[in-house]
């Protein structure tokens, strides 16, 4: 038998998606737990310490090979992403989604202010978010949730691995040009002052 | 033409009123909890009058956030009780925006992870590897799929098959006319076996509805088994 | 600049198929051909003297990262259950017996037009849907509803909680996406079109 490390290797190495601790087990019944995630780290520093050009990352409740940020550039002189882009509105919305899940289509609009049909339909077409159910109230309404694959695009552990999103109250000076409407990051936030 | 080219260009500056609203209060250097009402809501009216002038289409969103403003500045020449414990009017708009605010300032966090596909990359492993036992594999679809699939159904569907959409739902009527369909085609039904058949509270529920419906109005008899306890449904011979 | 040799590696990482030499040349410009082969063979030594799971072969006029041959039993126990997707034929007919349960055979075909008889054998060994028993009507059809099986697969409460095409046409139309974020269409998995 091979190497427990090397075996995991090349689990991560064929898996399409990130790969979770019990499928690792249930491939490998004669192993416990314990012995998995010690290799696990075991391969993992083995990728830091080698210093090429992928790592091992945890994301999306489980563990994936990965490519090291710093190549991105050079990568994409050999494959063509079909660059999709997400729009700022969509973003605020699959945040709105991401943070206050499971959420009605009609409390995301009461956050942002504008009908969100279109948005959460392209984002429930690119596998962001997903219909969970309905909520039981009048009408019966479709909540949404953010996916697996959510967590993986964005690098997430899982929905707790969010950041904390920062509470702005100072709005900062305004730019010269309305197009710039999106927020520099060094908000410095203040107390809330709510009373 | 020209209200065209400002439709567009109103959309991808002011997405929605609160945008407009975090604008005008940026511009103006204002407190977000002490928001002068007035010079704010006039902002906002002359912005509007102004699209208004331009010929621009202004979304109901936009006219619905006007009338709040224009609500809570009238709130605010109310007289007020200093021991009063009544919120200041603003909150009504204030802790919205600081909410938006916090899912903007929490999108453009997002929006800094290394992402997949534009910061890191995966392999995408070749789709001829391991077929494995399909009986075992577990199944990867979501509901959206599902509904796309019926949706390309219907679409698809020649114009003389018609479909409903929406999940039949059970009347005690139509339940009863099955029930006497089959009465008339067996003769009896022994209520058990007729509960066991069924899929579902509400289908049992509608079955038994239907049942007491059809004694009622005596076109069914029950008949209880003194030893079995078997309950039977007959049909009565119609007048 | 990263090490050439790592460059090669994230190159060989995120392809498809086999590299050439020529690609690879058309991605690095200002590296000389016999550069990037000294710097594959540092890459294919590496691999060979770590000894993990992974190997750099050349193969159809290209390089190419593989799992070695000694792996291949494991790997099949860790691609044996993974996620399978529905073919959109069967997608379909799963989809009209949701929508449309208890439903005979004869009204499937009806409504897609070719026979149901296999796609149903599979549904019903996935134990997506059941036999609910007959018709009663001439010949004494089977009539078909779907399973708890089918609610659990969809993270459905119950049957009642499908969203009908209604509440996707009531999201309007997807947004046009043209702003800021990319997101490459080619690591999302695709559907399957082989079941």
């Amino acid at each position: 038998m091979p190497e427990l490390k090397s075996i995991i290797e090349s689990f991560l190495f064929v898996s399409e998606e990130p790969l979770t601790l019990e499928k690792m087990k249930l491939a490998l019944p004669e192993t416990d737990v314990k012995a998995i995630k010690e290799a696990i780290q075991m391969l993992k520093d083995e990728y830091d310490h080698r210093k090429g050009s992928i790592c091992l990352v945890e994301v999306a409740g489980g563990y994936q090979l990965r490519t090291r940020p710093e190549y991105a550039d050079w990568i994409r002189k050999i494959i063509q992403p079909f660059a999709q882009r997400l729009s700022p509105a969509a973003l605020e919305t699959l945040a709105i989604i991401a943070y206050k899940q499971p959420i009605m289509r009609s409390d995301i609009e009461h956050i942002r202010g504008v009908d969100a049909g279109g948005i959460i339909r392209m984002l429930l077409d690119r596998k962001l978010i997903k219909i969970l159910g309905r909520k039981e109230i009048p009408g019966r309404p479709l909540i949404y949730a953010t996916t697996r694959h959510f967590l993986e695009i964005f690098g997430l552990r899982d929905i707790k691995d969010l950041p904390v999103p920062k509470d702005i109250s100072d709005l900062g000076k305004p730019t010269v040009e309305a197009h710039e409407m999106t927020f520099p990051n060094n908000f410095i936030p203040t107390p809330d002052e709510n009373t | 033409m020209f209200s065209d080219i400002y439709k567009v260009q109103l959309e991808n500056i002011f997405e929605g009123p609160m945008d407009l609203l975090i604008y005008l209060i940026r511009k103006n250097e204002v407190n977000i909890y002490d928001i002068p009402i007035s010079l704010i809501t006039n902002r906002y009216l002359e912005y509007i009058e102004w699209l208004k002038a331009m010929n621009v289409d202004i979304a109901g969103d936009f006219l619905v956030m006007a009338a709040t403003l224009i609500h809570i500045k009238s709130r605010m020449l109310l007289p007020v009780h200093e021991d009063s414990d009544e919120e200041d009017p603003r909150q009504e708009i204030a802790r919205p925006l600081l909410e938006y605010l916090r899912m903007k300032s929490a999108a453009l966090q997002l929006n800094e992870r290394e992402l997949l596909g534009e910061h890191t990359f995966i392999r995408s492993p070749a789709k001829t590897s391991g077929a494995g036992n399909l009986q075992d594999r577990e199944i990867r679809v979501d509901l959206f799929e599902l509904i796309q699939a019926f949706q390309r159904i219907i679409d698809n569907l020649s114009p003389d098959i018609a479909i409903d959409v929406v999940a039949e739902k059970l009347s005690i009527k139509d339940r009863m006319i099955e029930l006497i369909w089959l009465l008339k085609d067996r003769g009896s039904l022994i209520f058990q076996e007729l509960i066991l058949s069924l899929d579902g509270k509400i289908e049992i529920i509608i079955t038994f509805l239907a049942i007491l419906e059809m004694v009622k109005r005596n076109a069914a008899s029950i008949i209880q088994h003194t030893d079995t306890g078997n309950i039977t449904l007959y049909l009565n011979e119609s007048p």
